[in-house]
């Protein structure tokens, strides 16, 4: 590893990091515009045109409001809580190829911060990382509701989390590989003539699945049941003022980006242009970069599709009471993902089998 | 191992971030501290009881959940390699199959239990 | 023939007390009584048929069993017929049926009369089984078998302590001369190699070479036994005691025939004796010793039986006193006379008692001549006899036996004198036992009356023997009738012949008689006037009557000497040996034990990490040294 | 470069370990193992299975530690004085030992001959890995899984979800 | 104390031995039973650490195997070890080893 290689790369991670970053503001104010927009009634317009500027004033107003740490907290892991689920969502992004490759400087850049061959398997186990800073969080701020919150919270998150790997173990099945870059590699072109070669066609219960869990996985609305205002004051963040209570809210919105892009890259063809194969792109417009810039833009407009669509489920879908969520998942999910492994295993048998 | 060199550039810059926001908050946050904000937030409520020891006794179901998490966990980390070598397997005949079918089947076994004794119905 | 006879004569007895005593068990005196007197009586006739054999042929019958066959030693059962063996057999008999039939009468108001009965029958096969022994084991069965029946026969009326203990007494003291009795058997075993009379007799005859000392060893050691069972001067103390028993056993067994087994012992070993100077200079001295003791104690007595107890005593002195100078002929025939008229005294004594209901005191006695006229009679014939006045048996034999011991071969004048001296006590006491009970008038209370036939019959048979017997021995000196006693018995016990002494048989006859009726006229002077204060008198005068009265303190002196420090060690061994020594050896290992537990409790604390801590240490040294060779 | 990171995390490591025995309370010591078991994966990481460290992160410290803070969040500890120092010494005794005898066992495992090859970084990619799983040890899969049915029986027995819920009502 | 020859060992070798020492270290020390149940994790995972790198040195990759093997009985390990610390705890309100002193002579 030589020093130039590794400045590319870092400064690539940096550029990466920093535009999922930028999805938080965004995300903000997509939020609120589009549950203003379900609840028929304009939304943040004051901070500059269409309040696009609200985002930052909510950021300024974190920095600026008094962070109080109650008394008998277990201050170590007080502090901690927040960051505990910031890392590790932001440690998934590593795993997300965001486009195909540039040359730039003489190289060959891919554009995703690291290809390892197990970027899926990567992607499941950091995700369980998370479960650490809710249950430290809520333990740390000894309080009662937020502990029970605590308790609720990372027993949803980790019984989502079976759901999730039978998914996975389902697109791993089909596609043969851990790697997400490969994954993407072939979903390209067109399939039966009119669809693009997206990987939702083969398994559209795999998808159906990891979506209604990865909803859970980042406590969104359906599930966000743990720190629901009306029941639990706040659950397992009600103690933490100011920046850190933004941490979470940061982690959350990081989560989503996430696992919107998960989904993109397993089901929806990650960076390709629908029916358009790659070669034919650098046909059309010559030089790889620009065909990566397409790939690129592309591949956010899929991640805002589905973010948008995560947000009109948050303000439409009612909240599940805590038991229905827990048998949603053990009832339902799990079953669901194990019978679609053992279909399509049969399905790829009758296929592919001698 | 070179791939995973990148990770712990990120890792870097996520604790930077992290760094960031803790120093952040703590420079520029106001300090006024008065007694009731001290006191854990119980909307208002002043029970003594609380004030003690919040831990809450415990509900055991959380512990039951996480435990049978646990286990379905690994059973479903075994789908994985699995997975990844189902698709050639294929060639060489059915014996991975009928493995897996073997495999989910006591799998099926353990939900079945599970929900049988309806250890899982937390209220 | 003659052996089913010798055979039946020992075992006939002891059928009538085993079916007396286990069988029949009846209520009544008289059916047991006859029954046992059959018995005796039909023993008795045996052996006058076995004397008519033996003086008409000279046929010594012999009887032997196959007994004990060990190592050397081979034992049989055998019972031999010969001299000595008629005479005592006889005496043991004749007047042992004589008193089965005055005891008939004694034990009327007897509750268990059978017991009384079988014990008596079984002591009369007992003494034969002693008399005809062949071997000295033979004759120890008999000792122990006569040894057993006085225990029994003393302690009758066991419900008393008193009478329990004299039986108890009795039998310890015989037990120690027994002890004497069998060292003395083994040493003559392990010196001749035989323990039958004949071949000891042949070979102590035979060879001169023989090692004198240890003879006289165990001769000595043979007369421990006789001083037990006759009651000498060391183990006397149990005879005076004897008189618990009722008094037909003391007149059969502690006065004719029991107490003269030493007697017969000393007398059948004569032979071994002849031979052990010392032993029978020993002899002789105790038996001159017990003869005055006894005597002088007799003369304080109050109780009827105890001045008849000691006087028995007194008189076997006298019989050991010829035994030890070597006159054992003469010895032989003292006891056939002292049988006769000690039975008579003791059964003279049993009607009075019995009449006077228990009455033994004899100053509460006195003028009974007119309300026991035939007890009278026969008593004053008897109290003759033992005096030694002429023309009776007592005169005979007793101034035989003291010209014997003048002129034995082992005699000598102060033996003479000392028993002259006993011999006037002797009179004397016993005319005062006659003038206290017969003469003056009646001092008790109870009113006395005389038993019926079955008890005048035995008194007087009695008293005709004690007159008549005497004249079988009549010494050489009188011419008058020739000594057939001697004749009878020389043979098979060594004779003696007169050393030269200042007096001639004649004149010590002449001193002796005078010797008795100054006894006898001391005695009237004191008693015949006043009977009533009579006790009161004469001794007191010599200031020795409260130590005769009490006997020289002999019971207390062994108390002292035996039973106390015996008491007392027996406690220390409780108190303090057994406890400390003993319990001490045999708990120390357990109390270590113990202590070795608990210490190992330390290791069973039950805190789970400790357990490991000592299964990782364990470990690891194994797998050290099972690497040590691999690695280092 | 890849022996900077060894020592870095392998000293990572082990101080976390130390934590889990030193710390006061079960929480932190529960957090220092979460720490320890990411080193460690990190160090399988620089050995070069990807795989292997993933599973360790995956079930680890997403699943086994996860459970571990859920009890000791059940039992509402108090913090404990740790270390009584009366038992320390033969215990670091102890410690010692155990580290020598670990060395000398490896020490043996060294002078085994199959150690010699150089450290080849041979068929340790994940797909190897799994083929290998299902083709040799596929008997061990299928035991596992009774293994694993037998285990979900047994724990929820252990936990005896009913009763202890009227025991911890009272 | 280790003669100089040691160029084989590796640093992992150091860790997987100070694991494996503090993991029986605490587990003979600290009272509480779940730190102790932590600490057997511990020693699992220093044998697990060898296995990998002796796989991975010699190339063997059955080492791996056995490591998947050894993750699954850690497992079920800490579901059973915990389950009987929680019986514990309902029958003797604590989890203190000190606490549960039947098994003694």
């Amino acid at each position: 590893m030589d020093l130039t290689e590794l400045s590319i790369v870092s400064i690539k991670t940096l550029l990466i990091y920093v535009a999922f970053i930028q999805v938080v503001p965004v995300m903000i104010w997509v939020e609120r515009k589009g549950a203003a927009l379900i609840q028929d009634r304009p939304g943040p317009n004051r901070v500059g045109p269409f309040g696009v500027f609200q985002p930052i004033a909510d950021a300024l107003k974190f920095l600026f409001k008094e962070d109080p740490v109650p008394k008998e907290v277990n201050r170590l892991l007080y502090n901690l809580g927040p960051f505990l689920i910031l890392l590790p969502s932001s440690l998934i992004i590593a795993a997300i190829p965001v486009g195909d490759r540039v040359e730039l400087f003489g190289r060959d850049i891919l554009l995703q911060v690291a290809d390892i061959d197990v970027a899926l398997l990567f992607f499941l186990s950091i995700s369980s990382l998370g479960v650490y800073g809710i249950l430290f969080g809520g333990w740390a701020s000894n309080n009662k509701y937020s502990l029970l919150g605590a308790m609720r919270s990372s027993s949803q998150v980790i019984s989502y989390e079976i759901p999730i790997a039978l998914s996975a173990a389902n697109a791993v099945m089909f596609y043969g590989t851990f790697s997400l870059r490969q994954m993407v590699m072939q979903q390209e072109g067109v399939l039966l003539g009119f669809l693009p070669n997206w990987g939702i066609w083969f398994q559209p219960i795999g998808f159906l699945v990891l979506f209604v869990a990865l909803f859970a996985e980042t406590n969104r609305l359906p599930f966000d049941l743990p720190e629901s205002e009306a029941e639990l004051v706040g659950g397992y963040h009600t103690e933490y003022g100011s920046m850190k209570f933004a941490a979470f809210f940061m982690a959350e919105y990081i989560n989503l980006a996430t696992a919107s892009a998960l989904l993109v890259t397993l089901f929806f063809g990650g960076w390709h242009v629908p029916w358009l194969s790659d070669s034919w792109l650098l046909l059309k417009l010559g030089s790889q970069n620009v065909v990566a810039l397409v790939q690129v833009a592309m591949f956010l407009a899929k991640i805002s599709v589905l973010l948008c669509i995560f947000v009109w489920v948050r303000w439409t879908v009612p909240r599940f009471r805590f038991d229905q969520l827990m048998h949603l998942a053990w009832g339902n999910l799990i079953p669901l993902g194990l019978a679609n492994i053992i279909v399509t295993a049969i399905l790829l048998y009758f296929f592919e089998g001698r | 191992m070179e791939a995973f060199l990148p990770i712990g550039i990120l890792f870097l810059f996520a604790v930077m971030l992290c760094a960031g926001i803790y120093v952040l908050t703590n420079l520029l946050g106001p300090r006024i501290f008065q007694k009731n904000k001290l006191s854990t937030y119980e909307c208002g409520v002043q029970n003594p009881l609380f004030e003690t020891n919040a831990r809450l006794p415990f509900k055991f179901r959380f512990y039951l959940v996480a435990v049978i998490f646990l286990l379905f966990d690994v059973e479903g980390a075994f789908f994985l390699p699995w997975a990844l070598v189902y698709r050639e397997s294929l060639q060489l005949g059915a014996n991975l199959l009928i493995a897996m079918l073997v495999f989910s089947v006591f799998i099926i076994l353990g939900l079945i239990y599970v929900f049988q004794n309806n250890y899982l119905n937390v209220d | 023939m003659m052996e089913f006879l010798l055979l039946s004569m020992i075992l006939i007895p002891l059928l009538g007390s085993i079916l007396n005593g286990l069988l029949l068990r009846s209520g009544s005196p008289a059916r047991t009584g006859t029954l046992a007197s059959t018995a005796a009586g039909l023993s008795f006739l045996a052996a006058l048929l076995l004397c008519w054999n033996y003086l008409s042929t000279g046929q010594i019958v012999n009887v032997n069993f196959e007994w004990l066959r060990v190592g050397g030693l081979n034992l049989a059962w055998g019972f031999r017929f010969d001299a000595i063996t008629v005479l005592m057999s006889l005496v043991v008999t004749g007047i042992g049926t004589l008193i089965h039939i005055f005891s008939i009468g004694y034990m009327d108001e007897e509750p268990t009369p059978y017991r009384f009965f079988a014990y008596l029958n079984l002591f009369l096969s007992a003494m034969l089984i002693l008399v005809t022994g062949a071997n000295l084991p033979v004759m120890f069965v008999g000792w122990e078998g006569v040894g057993l029946c006085s225990y029994l026969l003393i302690g009758y009326w066991y419900e008393d302590i008193k009478k329990a203990d004299a039986g108890m007494k009795a039998f310890v003291i015989n037990r120690i001369g027994d002890a004497g009795f069998l060292i003395g058997i083994f040493m003559l075993f392990q010196i001749f190699g035989t323990v039958d009379f004949e071949s000891m007799k042949l070979i102590v005859d035979g060879s001169g070479s023989l090692n004198v000392r240890w003879l006289q060893f165990a001769a000595f050691f043979l007369f421990v036994g006789a001083m037990g069972k006759s009651a000498q001067i060391p183990l006397f103390t149990w005879l005076p005691d004897a008189m618990a028993g009722p008094t037909p056993v003391s007149a059969l067994i502690h006065a004719a025939t029991m107490v003269t087994a030493g007697v017969y012992l000393v007398a059948r070993m004569g032979f071994l004796f002849r031979v052990s100077p010392d032993v029978s200079h020993f002899v002789a001295t105790i038996g001159c010793a017990t003869a005055l003791f006894a005597a002088s104690i007799a003369t304080a007595q109050r109780d009827i039986k105890k001045i008849l107890a000691y006087s028995t005593v007194s008189q076997l002195g006298f019989m050991f006193v010829a035994l030890g100078v070597g006159a054992y002929s003469v010895a032989l025939f003292h006891v056939m006379t002292h049988a006769f008229f000690k039975a008579l005294l003791f059964l003279a004594a049993g009607t009075i008692i019995h009449g006077l209901h228990g009455e033994q005191d004899v100053c509460k006695m006195g003028g009974l001549r007119k309300h026991f006229p035939v007890t009278f009679i026969t008593t004053s014939i008897a109290v003759a006899a033992i005096c030694g006045l002429p023309p009776l048996s007592g005169f005979f034999s007793k101034d035989a036996i003291v010209f014997a011991a003048l002129t034995g071969p082992y005699g000598g004048p102060y033996l003479w004198a000392g028993l002259s001296l006993a011999s006037l006590l002797t009179a004397f006491y016993m005319s005062r036992f006659y003038f206290l009970v017969f003469f003056g008038e009646y001092r008790g209370n109870a009113h006395p009356h005389e038993g019926g036939w079955a008890m005048k019959l035995p008194l007087m048979d009695l008293a005709i023997g004690s007159a008549v017997v005497g004249f079988l021995g009549m010494p050489h000196g009188l011419h008058v009738l020739p000594n057939y006693l001697d004749q009878l018995l020389v043979p098979t016990v060594p004779g003696w012949e007169e050393a030269h002494a200042f007096l001639t048989e004649i004149q010590s006859m002449v001193v002796a008689v005078a010797v008795a009726l100054t006894g006898i006229a001391i005695a009237a002077f004191f008693y015949l006037p006043n009977p009533a204060r009579s006790d009161k008198a004469a001794p007191k005068l010599l200031a020795i009557d409260t130590i005769l009265k009490n006997k020289y303190w002999v019971d207390e002196l062994y108390e002292v000497v035996f039973v106390v420090p015996f008491r007392f060690l027996s406690g220390v061994a409780a108190r303090i040996i057994d406890p400390r020594v003993i319990d001490a050896a045999v708990l120390f290992p357990s109390r270590l034990a113990r202590a070795g537990g608990t210490l190992l409790t330390f290791i069973q604390s039950g805190s789970s990490q400790f357990y490991l801590w000592i299964m990782l240490t364990g470990g690891l040294l194994v797998l050290w040294q099972a690497l040590k060779g691999l690695i280092v | 470069m890849r022996e900077v990171f060894f020592m870095i995390f392998s000293i990572f490591t082990v101080l976390a370990a130390l934590g889990v025995v030193v710390s006061r309370h079960a929480i932190f010591s529960a957090f220092s193992l979460v720490l320890a078991f990411f080193g460690l994966a990190i160090l399988y990481l620089l050995w070069g299975t990807s795989f292997v460290s993933m599973l360790q992160i995956l079930i680890y410290t997403g699943a086994i530690v996860v459970l571990f803070v859920f009890v000791v969040m059940l039992l509402d500890l108090k913090k404990e004085e740790t270390l009584d120092s009366a038992k320390t010494g033969p215990l670091v005794m102890a410690g010692l030992s155990v580290w020598f005898f670990s060395l000398l066992i490896l020490r043996a495992l060294n002078r085994a001959t199959y150690f010699k090859s150089t450290n080849v970084e041979a068929a340790s990619d994940i797909k190897s890995i799994s083929t290998l799983l299902f083709s040799k040890y596929l008997w061990g899969f299928e035991i596992l899984s009774v293994f694993l049915l037998a285990l979900i029986v047994s724990a929820c027995v252990l936990a005896r979800a009913e009763y202890m819920e009227r025991k911890a009502d009272q | 104390m280790i003669p100089a020859s040691v160029q084989i060992l590796h640093w992992s070798h150091y860790v997987a031995a100070c694991l494996f020492a503090l993991g029986m270290f605490g587990f003979l020390i600290r009272k509480n039973a779940i730190v102790v149940l932590m600490c057997i994790e511990l020693m699992l995972n220093a044998v697990n650490l060898i296995l990998v790198e002796v796989s991975m040195r010699s190339g063997h990759p059955e080492g791996l195997i056995f490591v998947i093997f050894i993750i699954t009985v850690a497992a079920a390990e800490a579901a059973v070890g915990l389950g009987i610390i929680l019986n514990l705890y309902r029958a003797k309100g604590t989890v203190n080893i000190d606490a549960f002193r039947e098994l003694q002579g």
